[in-house]
């Protein structure tokens, strides 16, 4: 079973030299400390950033330089800052070549719901309609199950959606699947799980053709 | 041209209860503090804030919620405000959600004399209900309609007198689309300069959109998330 | 009777203290010689520029600074460039103040023509459809009869149309004239220009009401 | 990231015959020369050009219609081309006029995923023919769609290796909404720089909008209509 940074070194390999990726709050974030050496991968952050860096060393903190979770950050050569509807011209306009966003549920359809329980939590769904809708490359980073034992990859999503029939892969704690005709295509296992595990944690349908390898973190 | 105003008060004349203002920033990044914080001396109530976020509990537009000044809010995040989730959930506050990328532009048309245009963001949402759907491409897109404001009120790194604006870093995000999305429109910057102090090929905000100008008294610029790295 | 300089100079008694300005080409360009004494007027270019100056001093030419005529200019102090799409976003979002345009022909709706002549011209409407069609005051700067001695003021214009019911005011050579309902209302007469003859020379409907002051040049 | 591209051939590498193509400019001002005559030298024909205006009789877009390589251009004004009025009057050259804002913001919504939006420009005139015409605030608008094009190619004064672009004075125009328009957009630049010399507040267009980059060999930047004031 993955921790969340496993979730994140498996993402990362999903990277490809020079794109532009947007990731979205959590274990998202996280990927971006994984890029396999060699590659040139540019981070863009939807509040106005291309060529995201890492945290600014102690001291150096900007409050005018944030990412979209609203943590202090730095920039990277060749960054270019801009306004929120340049931002979005360039995630709409699909200038973006992977979005990870993080999940409550994910259908075997590829919907998605991330932004609200009713009666009980509203965030906002921030830039993620925006994400889902345009991406052509949409990877989500979640949990198999609930706190519950739930499990989040379902026939249909219970909660308000974010998108419908956008998601392209789900990176969990057990496996990595694919979205594709039918439902949850298993593409590997991770180290140790099962694929009967995997099987019992996915209500949605899940496909198993052939063998499934386990994962290479 | 001089749009300079001698303060705060100033700036904020006009500004009535049941109004509908524009907000730049996100989070608390490239935030009005002076504005925010003279609206909430002068006891404006039943305002409609169109604002990315709702600021924290204490700080940015959390201090109009808090004072209980706004009916209606018109964002896409809110997560970061819990005096927000309470008045939403007890039916005290109105809001409207929207995707992020749709309020930026729905102010950018707002501003650019565009009344509406198609977005694939949102559709198959509840943000799609009431909406029409039209497919492009083969794929469905909804119509979204423009956003403008009785004033917008936005934060400028450095401003002239005529109104051209320069914003920093990341704290640029909203404020350059509300500026133009506002029936008047109110700057306030850290620096006010000289007409000629600025480059006229690295403005933000041309000065057409901005009708009056201050320099803030100070600047909190409180930062919501202090990430960094260990020496 | 007027000349053109006649012409721009009765136009610039039209302008405000602190409004936006777009001159079209022609004698509209001539308008920014004449602003009032004190008063502050800035000039747009739907090409880029916000606080157009005067032509260069010779030899100060610049490639990269040319109005929408394709002349070269000068900046004031406090100007601001910026790009096509941000110009037109100003003129469609109402935030210029006045346009002053040339045209072929103006029929007593307000509507305008001044972009082609079928079979024979076809230069093209650049900024002109969208200035008329959001502009909240324009102003025509036309001769009151074409070459052949004919009226261009008429009850329905004949030529491909720029805009509809959009006209506000025309000064031509002869007058100052205003469109109302059912027609065109004679305001000024130009110097030594009778009302019979400006009705002779005008085929649309001509309201004249009251004594009809001659210009203030 | 690092788009450069070693010359002029292998920027315009993959323009084919029946492509449909951007260029940046506004007459002669902003025009990228260098691309414009290796696509002469090249000889691709039947080219769609989608750009504001159509050069004139002997540079810029002018030459590649003198070579009969353009079989149909979409822009807003011609006035200053001879041999453009006479192609399209003998029907040689299809020709889409559209108003110069319309063209603008049609390009910028081809960049930005927004398929069609609502603009009064053109509303009762020839150009509204075939369109959807509909009431906003009392106001007829029709549906403008978005262009987009198989190559974007754009002039900037100086730009970096990953694409991002600084336009001067007002050479900027319509470049900086085709850049973003175009499958692949080629930006040819006065003066190309190491990430990290251009500013990051003060980029004209971010480099995701840029696939490939190259310094042109030289400028000629013709001036149309030379007006001065005499010393």
């Amino acid at each position: 079973m993955l921790d969340k940074i496993g979730i994140a070194k498996r993402i990362a390999q999903e990277l490809r030299d020079g794109w532009y990726v947007n990731l979205g709050i959590g274990i998202p974030t996280l990927v971006a400390n994984y890029v396999p050496a060699g590659m040139k991968v540019e981070f863009q952050s939807e509040n106005g950033i291309l060529g995201m860096g890492a945290f600014p060393w102690e001291g150096e903190e900007d409050a005018d330089m944030i990412n979209a979770g609203k943590q202090t950050v730095t920039l990277k050569k060749g960054a270019a800052l801009f306004d929120s509807a340049n931002s979005f011209a360039m995630i709409r306009g699909q200038h973006i070549q992977l979005t990870v966003l993080g999940a409550m549920e994910v259908s075997e359809k590829g919907d998605i719901a991330n932004w609200k329980i009713p009666g009980k939590m509203v965030k906002g769904m921030g830039g993620a309609m925006d994400l889902v809708a345009s991406a052509e490359n949409i990877i989500v980073a979640m949990m198999h199950v609930n706190k519950a034992g739930e499990s989040k990859l379902l026939k249909e999503c219970t909660l308000p959606l974010t998108g419908t029939r956008c998601v392209k892969k789900i990176v969990t704690e057990l496996a990595v699947l694919e979205i594709v005709e039918g439902g949850f295509r298993l593409l590997e296992r991770a180290p140790g799980i099962s694929v009967e595990h995997i099987d019992k944690c996915t209500e949605g349908n899940l496909i198993i053709a052939g063998e499934i390898p386990e994962m290479k973190i | 041209m001089n749009k300079v105003v001698h303060d705060v008060q100033e700036a904020i004349q006009g500004i009535e209860n049941g109004m509908t203002i524009m907000f730049g920033g996100f989070g608390l990044c490239g935030i009005p503090e002076n504005c925010i914080a003279a609206l909430v001396r002068a006891g404006v109530r039943d305002l409609t804030c169109i604002s990315n976020n709702a600021g924290v509990d204490d700080f940015g537009l959390g201090l109009l919620l808090k004072n209980k000044q706004i009916k209606k809010m018109i964002s896409s995040y809110v997560g970061e405000n819990d005096e927000f989730e309470r008045q939403m959930l007890s039916g005290e506050l109105e809001v409207d959600l929207i995707p992020q990328g749709s309020l930026a532009e729905r102010c950018r048309a707002g501003g650019a004399g565009i009344p509406a245009f198609f977005t694939p963001a949102g559709y198959g949402t509840e943000v799609a209900h009431g909406k029409e759907v039209r497919i492009f491409n083969g794929k469905p897109h909804i119509l979204e309609s423009s956003l403008t404001a009785d004033f917008a009120i936005v934060k400028a790194w450095k401003g002239d007198h005529f109104g051209n604006l320069i914003y920093k870093g990341t704290a640029r995000n909203f404020n350059p689309m509300m500026a133009m999305a506002g029936k008047i429109t109110i700057a306030e910057v850290e620096i006010l300069v000289e007409p000629g102090d600025l480059d006229p090929n690295f403005i933000h905000t041309p000065g057409i959109f901005v009708q009056r100008i201050f320099q803030g008294e100070k600047y909190e610029k409180r930062i919501e998330q202090r990430t960094i790295r260990k020496r």
